[in-house]
């Protein structure tokens, strides 16, 4: 498996177009080819956790003149989060879709979905960046409207323009960097970048394209339209997912390349307007009357926090405290990522059971589906920030970070978001646990629920307790930056 | 002087370009913004040739304006209505417009800025060294197939996304009007012409002007041609096969990558002596791809019967149920 | 040869921003869409701006390449967003038509119920 | 010793893992049930016992586990750590039996007696918290576990009085983390230790220390219902009888109660706290709550309302005991929250017992109920009277120590009035209800009885745990003087503190 990077992004490609011709066994062409990059994406993040960050370059062209892959501890972490959450997914949808019909349609898109996500965390090329979001934003574009009704389509529609809107802003910046420096590739570029006005022109936009993308505050406007009408599965991928990436790629230009240019002060614009997005997106959480509704708005909220390390990863000393904070940020992504995807999936199978998600008649569900509710509660307890889940040791680091960068402003924000999701998550279950007529089994519909469950118990007790190795994994590229 | 003789051109040709980007996007008639955006492609594609960019003006001319027109002016057909409001309140209207402005002056300083402060030399000279082995002598092609074949991979990939999305969401537009003779007998000498015209770009791409995509876009031209002339005549075509054509240009781009990969170790790595050869299969397999998708993408949605296969799958477990 | 440079690549900004500004303004599809268009128009002439070396010289392909990439995503993505728009509209229509002849059959007092299509 | 550096994660396990698998137990296969609820009790009591033993003999079992940089799982059993978990796990053992028979034929029971073995867990696993980070962890977890139990009955009302304790309790969760953080921010990881650990650090700020403890103070006083947090303990009354039993006695008002303990001795280190003029605060606070609670008591009607008010006045004399500095107050405190464990819990498994068995919710309903269930209004009175504080019940040990700790420390003057005028409140509260019971005559009809069947007033299962917590009181008050008794156990956690 020595290029499992190209693996990893090829067997979803190849499954992709066998299922288009092979329709009737598409399920099985994509449980099988997602299986297999779950595997070689576990291979690649072995090989960065035994000999450290690594290159692939394609067409045997050097960096430069060819198009590079590139694994490290940042997007081989993510790399194996995301294809956990979509061959969890992938199980679920096998059983969600009855349609065979909508299964058919669903299947080439979901797989191309998968190649994009992997394309573009292993990407080390700018210009490749921008077509991996095309492909992204396509397909996700294109699983949204899959729900083929009339809000999923309105939704879909605007998902899609303003995803446009974000690649040519992004690409705009694009041309300037290549204007300027004459190169495309990421670690070149990194050794070049000034800080002048043009890399400030450049990064801002491609910045503000991402923005766009990871839907935060005030950009998030397009998000819960989108992540509340796709399909379940698709709302779990857009939601802990396709929103993620795009963070991924504003963190890796943040922290590898654009390290210069950056200043104090903007990464405080981003901050604020993350603990605006966390109080806001709680609080229209807490309103909403649909339950994927909600989880979408907490999806606004939960990436906030994410821009809430900005200004404290500035504001720390390179070192320990630095590579701290960086790997809670890391850990509240993850930990999002499997929450709310578990959240989602659950999400679907209480929609299919009532026929409805409005959270105010959902009495009686927890006695239904007591697994979906377990997994519910679980995610929950995730997106709360309590612990054993991997966002409360997020939230530690968060409230230490901020003591130590003497930004204490930020606690307060943390204090009253995590009590508003209390409130939203605890609604659901203040309703699932009212009086309700049949009582089921403790596990009820086992190819939805398991992988649903699963992914709640990687939120809540693996990356809870068994997160240390992560630590060394940051600590480790924080050296290799370093040096 | 000359030189002089040359700015003024291009001044003359910013400006146009300038006034009919502006009069696309204000005009109030959706049928007059889509006409005036074909005809700024068309600018456009005078202007790639004018900055000695020819693949590009070839690729403009037929997809920019071409089929993404004839896409457009098609879609006209499916709304009800054809006036364009802006409904934006006066505040916001004047908030876009300095927002857009500031940001024509701060985008404009970088880009000066950009120009000064490089040798101007970028990758091109990267380009002229490798291109010998490369296996082609057209450095776009060179770049497009070899140095960054991937990107072109994903691009096909987006290409297959787009078609996918047109069929699943809609059966194939209604036939309008039944064809005149003059279009049938037109299209009798046209789509043949067209035919070889494609062939000839897809294979001249190798050392001048032309290669897949604007290959694949004229053939796909061909088919709509036909498909306008003859409207059924796509009726007797194998569904199957068209899912087959639909797909091959990627998946012959991934085998030969994975082939290549066992050979030189590493993805899409041709070995020089072959190299032309490969970029060659390549390219004929990603023609008849795009044709295909562009040729789907224009008729608007699934050719009758597309999904026969999973309804006659349904039917026969419903019938197996049943037993 | 920068002035030239130069010249087009402020028409590419000025493309972009022509196209930005009408994105933020409108609101239905179509006019939206060409809008993006104008604005991918704009950032695909600041790269062949760039990418121009005087009447002499030899331009640099990269930026060739990538603009004929960015030509055909765009106009992917310009098929993509006329068939959403397309079903939205069929989809309205039919809502329309099944209302009406669900006033209607209420009129006859027929019993075949109407099937729906929304989900 | 190997085996007893495991000790506390098998502790943990042994409801942890019954717990989990009762989740999955069918609904109508009780017998299953009763037997993993009745293994992993008893387990678990063997295992303390054993711990108990060690830790006498100065063992020292400490697990690690790193989550972190700097921050560690610890489990670590210590002698305080010990006199909470024999009481969690007693306690556990004998409210299982009571719910077993109190839920009899109600739905549901898989699920309750799932949360009811967590909730044990989490209790047991902050008694065995090593240090502040795995305090906090099981905190939280104990909030989660009972919230799905105060919510059991599913019930407009349930529910309602759920949120609000999950709103207190996850509030004060949030504060006490904040102030938790901070200290590990400025002092580095803080593993508990005897004598604290604050004290040697001198480079602190004082006044960062002074908002730390007010946060941590806050944080742990919303469990320990200390005025003005306490307002969710009354709410949460609508849970099934044995859930406010446990949550009253032990898990939740206890784990604020032992929180403070540790905060004051083994954070901040009572001499330290002292300095910096912390512990009058704190005194403050418990006294007004003692006096609050009670009188909030004396007007309540509903048995179990008053019960929970006067939970939140008991629970606060050991905050009293904590902030009287001096080796005296120390067992006082200390022995108060064994004490007030096994008087409160006789008293809330009577109160559900008259529910159960009459359908008596009221005080006003009460008369000369003691005819018709003698053996439950018995042990009622046993613990009625130990709160009160008549000798030679439990409850009067922990008064005179808390009495004579505060002479000891000079502190007597405003102290002893507290003491005393909380002991006529709680006669004033308690003594009508016995009155009514033993000397009123009987009402011809009881709001809601249930057909009597078999030889006892009710269900053997119902009637034993009263009696048995009744006869523990009693015992310790008795035997204070022998050796593994409470107040020996208090004595010796005193000598280790100064």
């Amino acid at each position: 498996m020595s290029n499992a990077i190209i693996w990893v992004i090829m067997i979803p490609l190849l499954g992709s177009l066998i299922s288009i011709i092979w329709s009737r066994y598409a399920s099985l062409i994509a449980i099988i080819s997602n299986l297999v990059a779950l595997v070689a994406s576990t291979a690649v993040l072995m090989r960065v956790y035994q000999s450290g960050p690594f290159l692939h370059e394609l067409g045997g062209w050097h960096a430069g003149l060819g198009i590079s892959l590139r694994a490290d501890a940042l997007s081989s972490i993510l790399l194996v989060m995301s294809m956990t959450v979509i061959s969890a997914a992938t199980f679920y949808a096998s059983a969600y879709f009855t349609d065979a019909a909508k299964r058919a349609r669903f299947w080439p898109l979901w797989l191309m979905l998968t190649v994009a996500l992997n394309a573009l965390l292993l990407s080390g090329d700018l210009f490749n960046l921008y077509v991996t979001l095309e492909l992204l934003g396509l397909s996700a574009v294109a699983l949204t409207a899959l729900s083929d009704n009339r809000a999923a389509l309105q939704a879909a529609i605007r998902y899609l323009s303003i995803g446009l809107l974000g690649s040519l802003v992004f690409l705009a910046g694009v041309a300037l960097v290549y204007a300027g420096y004459g190169t495309l590739d990421l670690a070149t570029l990194a050794s070049l970048v000034q800080a002048n006005p043009l890399s400030q022109v450049a990064f801002g936009l491609m910045t503000a394209g991402l923005l766009i993308k990871s839907a935060l505050f005030p950009l998030h406007f397009w998000l819960p339209s989108a992540h509340a009408s796709a399909p379940a599965p698709v709302s779990a991928a857009l939601s802990a997912l396709v929103v993620k990436v795009a963070v991924y790629i504003l963190l890796r230009l943040w922290v590898d390349v654009f390290d210069l240019v950056l200043t104090l002060s903007s990464t405080m614009l981003l901050g604020i307007l993350g603990a605006i997005a966390v109080i806001w997106g709680s609080w229209q959480a807490l309103q909403a009357q649909r339950l994927k509704l909600m989880a979408a708005y907490s999806t606004v909220a939960q990436i906030g926090y994410l821009f809430i390390f900005l200004p404290l990863i500035a504001a720390l000393p390179e070192g320990a405290l630095q590579d701290a904070a960086f790997t809670a940020l890391l850990l509240m992504a993850l930990t999002h990522g499997f929450a709310k995807s578990a959240f989602f999936l659950s999400a679907g199978v209480i929609q299919q059971y009532c026929g409805h998600d409005r959270i105010a008649e959902l009495g009686g569900t927890a006695r239904a589906l007591p697994l979906t509710i377990f997994v519910i509660s679980l995610s929950g307890v995730a997106l709360i920030g309590l612990p054993p889940s991997g966002s409360f040791l997020g939230k530690w680091y968060l409230i230490s970070s901020s003591f130590q960068a003497g930004q204490w402003w930020w606690i307060p924000v943390v204090l009253v978001g995590s009590v508003l999701a209390t409130a939203y998550v605890f609604r659901i279950l203040g309703h699932a646990f009212g009086p309700g007529e049949s009582i089921g089994r403790v596990l009820n519909r086992g190819r939805e629920e398991i992988p649903a469950l699963i992914l709640a118990l990687f939120a809540t007790l693996i990356l809870g307790f068994g997160s240390a190795e992560l630590w060394d994994l940051v600590a480790q590229h924080a050296e290799a930056a370093g040096n | 002087m000359i030189e002089i003789l040359w700015f003024m051109v291009d001044v003359m040709l910013v400006l146009l370009l300038l006034a009919l980007a502006w009069t696309t996007c204000s005009s109030r008639d959706v049928m007059r913004a889509v006409t005036l955006f074909i005809a700024m492609g068309l600018l456009l594609a005078i202007i790639w040739a004018r900055l000695k960019a020819p693949d590009l003006a070839l690729a403009e001319a037929i997809i920019g304006a071409g089929i993404s027109g004839a896409l457009l002016l098609s879609a006209i057909r499916d709304y009800p209505s054809t006036a364009i409001a802006v409904d934006r309140s006066p505040l916001m209207h004047s908030i876009i417009n300095t927002f857009t402005m500031a940001l024509t002056i701060v985008m404009s300083w970088a880009a000066w800025h950009g120009l000064n402060m490089s040798d101007g030399v970028r990758l091109s000279e990267q380009v002229a060294s490798q291109l010998a082995v490369s296996g082609v002598s057209n450095p776009v092609t060179a770049v497009l197939l070899n140095f960054r074949a991937y990107d072109t991979l994903l691009e096909l990939a987006v290409v297959l996304t787009a078609v996918l999305t047109v069929l699943i969401l809609n059966d194939k537009r209604a036939d309008s009007t039944a064809p005149g003779p003059l279009l049938q007998g037109m299209t009798r000498w046209l789509v043949p012409l067209l035919v070889v015209t494609s062939g000839y770009l897809l294979w001249v791409g190798a050392h001048a002007p032309g290669g897949a995509f604007q290959a694949g876009a004229m053939l796909a031209a061909a088919m709509i041609l036909l498909q306008l002339a003859y409207p059924s005549i796509h009726q007797g075509f194998n569904l199957y096969l068209l899912k087959i054509l639909l797909v091959i240009g990627i998946f012959i781009f991934v085998l030969t990558g994975l082939w290549m990969m066992s050979v030189n170790d590493d993805f899409l790595a041709f070995s020089p002596a072959h190299a032309g050869t490969l970029i060659l299969v390549i390219e004929t397999a990603a023609t008849i791809s795009i044709a295909a998708a562009l040729t789907l993408a224009y008729i608007g949605g699934r050719p009758t019967g597309w999904e026969a296969d999973n309804h006659g799958n349904r039917a026969m477990t419903e019938k197996g149920g049943a037993e | 040869m920068i002035s030239t440079q130069l010249l087009y690549a402020l028409a590419g900004v000025g493309l972009f921003a022509i196209g930005l500004r009408a994105t933020l303004l409108h609101h239905l599809l179509l006019p939206r869409l060409l809008a993006l268009n104008v604005c991918g128009a704009g950032v695909f002439l600041i790269f062949i701006a760039i990418a121009y070396a005087g009447i002499e010289g030899m331009p640099d392909p990269v930026p060739h390449a990538l603009v004929l990439t960015g030509i055909v995503v765009a106009v992917s993505a310009t098929a993509m967003a006329l068939a959403l728009g397309r079903r939205l509209e069929n989809i309205k229509s039919d809502a329309i038509k099944s209302e009406a002849t669900k006033s209607e059959t209420l009129k006859s007092a027929a019993v075949k119920p109407e099937a729906m299509n929304d989900e | 010793m190997d085996f007893f550096d495991n000790l506390p994660l098998l502790i943990l396990l042994s409801s942890l893992l019954p717990g989990l698998a009762i989740f999955l137990v069918r609904e109508e296969n009780h017998v299953l049930r009763t037997s993993l609820n009745m293994f992993g009790a008893l387990t678990k009591l063997a295992l303390v016992g054993l711990m108990i033993w060690g830790v006498y003999h100065e063992w020292v079992s400490d697990m690690r586990w790193q989550i972190a940089p700097g921050l560690e799982l610890v489990l670590h059993a210590d002698a305080l750590s010990v006199v909470f978990v024999t009481l969690s796990t007693v306690l556990w053992l004998v409210t299982t039996i009571y719910a077993i028979g109190y839920l009899e034929h109600s739905p549901h029971r898989s699920r309750f007696f799932g949360f009811f073995s967590l909730c044990v867990t989490a209790t047991v696993g902050l008694a065995l918290a090593g240090n502040l980070f795995t305090f906090v962890i099981f905190y939280e977890l104990l909030t989660l576990a009972t919230y799905p139990l105060v919510a059991h009955k599913g019930t407009p009302e349930a529910v309602r009085g759920a949120r609000t304790y999950l709103t207190y309790t996850l509030g004060g969760g949030v504060l006490l983390l904040i102030g938790v953080v901070w200290l590990h921010t400025i002092a580095g990881p803080i593993d508990f230790q005897e004598r604290g650990v604050l004290s040697g650090l001198t480079h602190l700020d004082p006044w960062t220390l002074r908002w730390i403890f007010l946060f941590m103070i806050i944080g742990l006083g919303v469990k320990a219902a200390l005025f003005p947090l306490h307002g969710w303990l009354p709410k949460a009354m609508v849970a099934p009888a044995p859930v406010s039993a446990l949550l009253h006695a032990v898990a939740v008002v206890k784990a604020g109660a032992f929180g403070i303990i540790r905060v004051v001795y083994d954070v901040f280190g009572v001499e330290y706290a002292a300095a910096l003029g912390l512990l009058p605060f704190l005194g403050a606070i418990a006294a007004f709550t003692i006096i609050y609670g009670s009188v909030r008591a004396l007007s309540q009607d509903h048995l179990k309302r008053r019960l929970a008010y006067s939970t939140i006045s008991q629970v606060s004399y050991i905050a009293l005991g904590t902030a009287i500095l001096g080796p005296l107050a120390t067992i006082g405190g200390v022995v108060h929250l064994v004490h007030q464990g096994v008087m409160k819990i006789t008293l809330f498994f009577a109160a559900g017992n008259y529910a159960e068995t009459l359908g008596i919710h009221h005080v006003s309903e009460m008369d000369g109920v003691g005819k018709r269930m003698p053996a439950t209004t018995l042990a009622f009175s046993v613990a009625a009277l130990g709160m009160i504080g008549i000798p030679p019940i439990a409850g009067f040990i922990s008064k005179w120590y808390l009495g004579l700790g505060a002479f000891q420390a000079g502190a007597g003057f405003w102290v002893i009035p507290v003491l005393v005028a909380s002991s006529l409140l709680n006669a004033a509260y308690f003594l009508p209800i016995l009155y009514r019971a033993w000397f009123k005559p009987a009402v011809v009809k009881w709001p809601a009885e249930k057909p009597q069947s078999g030889r006892w007033e009710m269900p053997g299962a119902l009637m034993w745990p009263p009696v048995i917590t009744a006869i523990l009181a009693l015992l310790f008050g008795l035997l204070a003087g022998a050796p593994f008794s409470p107040l020996e156990w208090a004595t010796l956690i005193a000598g280790r503190e100064y």
